[in-house]
């Protein structure tokens, strides 16, 4: 297998898609002159031309409202907005439109339909464009909601994500476009609405997703040390969400941490650990913890940002907790 | 226009005339819930816009749209249906009034966000400026639509990129209880079209024929250039904005005026002078409508509810 | 104390703190000539005029923006937004001005200002205006969330959300403005951020809010029949949380049945539950329960709009569960 | 104007590109974190409009705001310690570049939203209206702005209610990589205000001057009527859209065609040219314009970081 950068596996996943299905095209802001601001699809506007990669203006209700049209009218379009922060400039369009149709005119038409976006704090963007609100839009029934956190899962759920029939919201991490992974060669796909042990162990389960399934792989690495084994679930998808593999675990450690980058109250955390409880009470042997950010807008200088954001320290501390 | 063309369009008005006298009706009985938007009034708008679209072209509208649904072709008794959320109705039951869709008749919905699908018609045509179709997109919203930010967008992006959409604004003068010149800076509102350099017109809505003229000429220019067209359309809701509107914002002189216009009556009388037709031919067609709403009413009302397994059907499309 | 309807009550403590206050003002759709649309400021526009009860364009963006300038400006603005499904269509100006410019500006200035909404389902309005989304707009910190269930709470709660200098969210139900209760004379405030005991009981705790708080008072009334007395905690505010009244209780009882009109997942029962069972683990004999919405968008038709609500009988069977 | 003036106009436009300089080599450095959004090019435009503001007038612009807050009166080294995050910068180094505001200054930020600001300062005007105040709002954004929602529902606002707002577009030509005439449907920006009604100028913005005529004019013309006036100003940024843009955009050409276009190097020829200053009067205020940068830094780099409590401090402003 290939060692390549999430970036990369993005990239490659798109790419052979809209190779695959003429039909599949690309809209969003600086998406084609500019390459992508996270340079993502740099090289496709040459490749595909102005139809299939098509710059928009800054005007993200338009952006995801006409990609819903063009999917109604029988195209697959992805499209992209900047950054997860400017998602609730689309938010009607997202949770109202793409959520519901389907639903609301009686399964008449589909609607493929993939947002992709882009999340995460940790670069001093302040509190605007640092958000990781990944949890209110998996609120919605009607959407799917894809957070992966490897090169592998990137590549396989995006490709799912486009072949799907119902609107996803892929959402990227902004400091995790570095990070390499292994990836199979050629086409596959990953399922979406699947949750998949990234680390076995046996005392504690870490439940876990996006950038910090890496955070918590290194406070995984730390424990080992101590003798502490930590298996990690990471959920890949928001919605639906899989319980299995978190509850498997769970019966088997009886001990729980999530760790999330958003804030904790409202969020992924609070569903989790609802859903363990609910699923294997009697197995639990100690509070089930939420490692997430503080409940602080992020601000920009920072010690403060990274004060705010969960650390590989508070996972250690957190599973110490529960042990 | 053949004869039968000029009755065909006498019978849409009439027959969505008569079906909105029964929908008010039924909800007051209760039968009907939620919002109920009347289009009484507004009847010659659809009707002479829809006539002038080829069956590809795509029709998108506000919540507005029980009217709307009988031009696209959609029968009374599955609008009927839906108003009294059956099995049977257009959406199965799950939309309800205002979001009534039927794609085999290439009627889009049925949108109750005010201005939220104008960004999708600019979608709707810009899917079939990709896929190479020969058709345009028809996308109708009301005065007070023209107000919200998806308005600007779905406008600039339909120019930007030479979409082929009409966009029709029905300007009945309020929405809601707020008259135009409240809500907007600009009142005559195809003004609002050249701030976008689409070029538009502006038609009577109370004249079917005339509006069919202004239509078949704006869909021309669409189809024919690939690009935007903008048509404001002059009317007025002779009804409360919804059912329980306390109309406190016009007084009954105003709305009085205007029923003198009404649409039908108009129509009517044009069609007896021009001797089109017959006051007989057009009474039976008055009675045809008459029944196809009853029949369309007793449709509804016999047919079965959702059942409960529906609850959770359509949430997605995959099935996975 | 007076009996009078919850409409009444939100209109009293709005035309109160005008008259208290000349800097106070309305905006939003329909508040003026019409009269609001669900009668709440009747009689507001020929009484205090058309400068101080403004009707606005149907544009729900420059609504709550204009209105964060005008509260930046020295004034004390009370912006409605029709219903919350409107409030997608604010969204940005909601979490990512409102919440956030005294703390991104470190505090320079004061925020004061009320977003009165409607939400809730019941009546029939379909999938795009029947919404509970309540949980998504508590996620953020910096916005405070307030949801009273009383006429008394909703009087005393409006009134202290226009006296803040914070801006709140304040969220009222379309099927309770006919809800009758007992409302004390004159002035009077209840602070935000405090949950209360709204009954009294022993063997189960009840943690709801807004229109949940009517349903839950029926169930327990049916409970009661069979000598099950539930104790009924209403959170009155989302954010701050205030989880003290449901702890204690919770210790008391040991067991706790969450009931909300929103969706389950990702919802207010999520965290409730979470923070129960990491402040009271030990006092757990039962999991909690949670009572939700069906995880589908509200049909049209009432039998299956009636399903996907929670009703008297779910929360009957989730009290009977954890007992 | 007196002499004073010119050469006040003349020393913060040095400033800022010292300013802008300095920040650019902290950037590299790694000194400053987040996005950097630089003013190179564009000094004349904040510099002459802010110039013609009476101080109870309110200013409020997007990230692009370094210069604009020195502008305002806002000391270097508060923004400087801003941009390096410090507890002594304008924001307490909660902000960042995109987020600097004084209101002591009445400077209402640095908004990072496109467009987002534009409702605020809407608003802003409307408190100014509401409380009698003689003051206006002074809203400055990029051309990119003016494609979302929220710029169409802020002009059309502030029509409706006559708000005393002056709108400024900052037409530097792209919205990050894209083209005006790309992402807009009218390429000369101020034509959009022709759709609200609002009276509209458009100058150029490269002479501070002649800026500075046209702001004191549209100023004058907002508190007069009490209503909006829409002024386009044409620049050009001479860097990339923000540190790390691959400029695959445009030209290396067409850059250095503006270049030669210095707002800087066009004022200092024409003190010179028509005798107000001599090259050595300049030459001082350039050198105490880098001086004062480089106190700026200094300070900037020896202030305190925040404190941890800081952290939690002003989430909000109640205290219970
Ligand atoms: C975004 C949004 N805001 C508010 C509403 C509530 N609302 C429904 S219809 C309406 C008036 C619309 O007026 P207009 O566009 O002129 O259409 P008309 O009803 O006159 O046909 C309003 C305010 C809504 N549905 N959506
Ligand atoms: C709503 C929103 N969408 C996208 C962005 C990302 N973004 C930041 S600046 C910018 C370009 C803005 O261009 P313009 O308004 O012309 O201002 P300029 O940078 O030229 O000064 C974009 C797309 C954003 N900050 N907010
Ligand atoms: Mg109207
Ligand atoms: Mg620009």
């Amino acid at each position: 297998m290939a060692k390549i950068t999430m970036r990369e596996a993005i990239s490659q996943a798109l790419w052979e898609e809209m190779e695959r299905d003429p039909n599949i095209f690309i809209l969003g802001e600086e998406v084609g002159v500019w390459g992508g601001t996270y340079a993502v699809t740099k090289g496709f506007y040459d490749h595909f031309g102005a139809k299939r990669v098509r710059d928009t203006p800054i005007a993200e209700a338009v952006i995801v409202g006409a990609a819903i049209g063009a999917a109604l009218a029988g195209t697959r379009p992805v499209a992209e907005l900047m950054t997860i922060n400017f998602a609730f400039s689309a938010m009607d369009h997202i949770v109202n439109e793409a959520a519901k149709l389907h639903y609301m005119f009686g399964g008449q038409f589909i609607l493929p339909l993939v947002i992709r976006t882009v999340g995460g704090g940790g670069r001093q963007l302040g509190a605007t464009h640092s958000q990781t609100p990944d949890a209110i839009f998996a609120h919605f029934p009607g959407l799917k909601v894809v957070a992966p956190g490897t090169p592998e899962d990137a590549k396989g759920l995006l490709k799912s994500s486009i072949r799907s029939n119902d609107p996803v919201l892929f959402i990227e991490h902004a400091t995790l476009y570095q990070t390499r992974g292994e990836v199979p060669e050629g086409d596959y796909t990953i399922p979406i609405g699947f949750s998949k042990v990234q680390r076995p162990g046996r005392d504690v389960t870490i439940v876990t997703y996006s950038k910090m399934l890496e955070t918590s792989l290194k406070a995984a690495e730390q424990l080992a040390k101590e003798g502490i084994e930590a298996e990690i679930v990471d959920l890949r998808t928001l919605r639906p969400l899989d319980m299995g593999p978190v509850i498997e675990s769970f019966k088997k450690t009886n001990r729980a941490v999530i760790v999330e980058e958003g804030w904790r109250s409202f969020g992924v955390g609070s569903e989790v650990a609802s859903r363990i409880y609910e699923e294997a009470f009697d197995y639990a042997d100690a509070p089930i913890q939420r490692v997430a950010q503080k409940e602080v807008p992020l601000p920009y200088n920072r010690n403060l940002e990274q004060m705010a954001l969960p650390q590989v320290e508070d996972v250690i501390t957190a599973v110490k907790e529960v042990l | 226009m053949e004869k039968e063309e000029y009755l065909d369009l006498y019978y849409q008005m009439v027959l969505i005339r008569r079906v909105e006298e029964a929908a008010a009706q039924l909800y007051q009985q209760g039968k009907i819930g939620g919002f109920l938007h009347l289009y009484i009034g507004q009847e010659a708008v659809s009707t002479g816009l829809i006539s002038a679209r080829q069956p590809q072209d795509r029709v998108i509208t506000a919540y507005r749209d029980h009217g709307v649904a009988i031009n696209c072709g959609i029968p009374a008794k599955k609008v009927m249906a839906e108003l009294l959320g059956k099995t049977t109705g257009v959406s199965k039951g799950k939309g309800g009034s205002m979001h009534m869709a039927d794609v085999s008749k290439n009627f889009w919905g049925g949108h109750a966000i005010v201005g939220a699908h104008l960004p999708l018609a600019a979608g709707l045509a810009l899917g079939d400026q990709y896929l190479e179709n020969d058709a345009i997109t028809i996308c109708m919203f009301g005065d007070g639509a023209t107000n919200i930010g998806y308005f600007h967008e779905a406008l600039n992006l339909s120019k930007v990129w030479n979409l082929p959409v009409l966009w029709v604004c029905e300007n009945n003068r309020y929405g809601m209880g707020t008259a135009v010149e409240r809500a907007s800076a600009v009142s005559e509102i195809r003004q609002k079209a050249e701030g976008y350099c689409i070029p538009n017109d502006c038609v009577d809505g109370m004249d079917v024929l005339k509006v069919r003229q202004a239509a078949e000429e704006a869909i021309r220019f669409v189809r024919q250039n690939n690009s935007p067209f903008f048509l404001e359309i002059e009317t007025y809701r002779f009804r409360g904005h919804s059912m329980g509107d306390p109309e406190r914002y016009r007084k009954p002189e105003e709305v009085k005026k205007w029923e003198e216009n009404d649409p039908i009556g108009i129509y009517r009388n044009h069609l007896i002078a021009k001797q089109i037709a017959s006051e007989e031919e057009l009474d039976l067609l008055d009675e045809k409508a008459t029944k196809e709403t009853a029949e369309a009413v007793q449709f509804a009302e016999t047919s079965p509810e959702p059942p409960p397994e529906a609850l959770f059907e359509h949430v997605y499309a995959d099935v996975s």
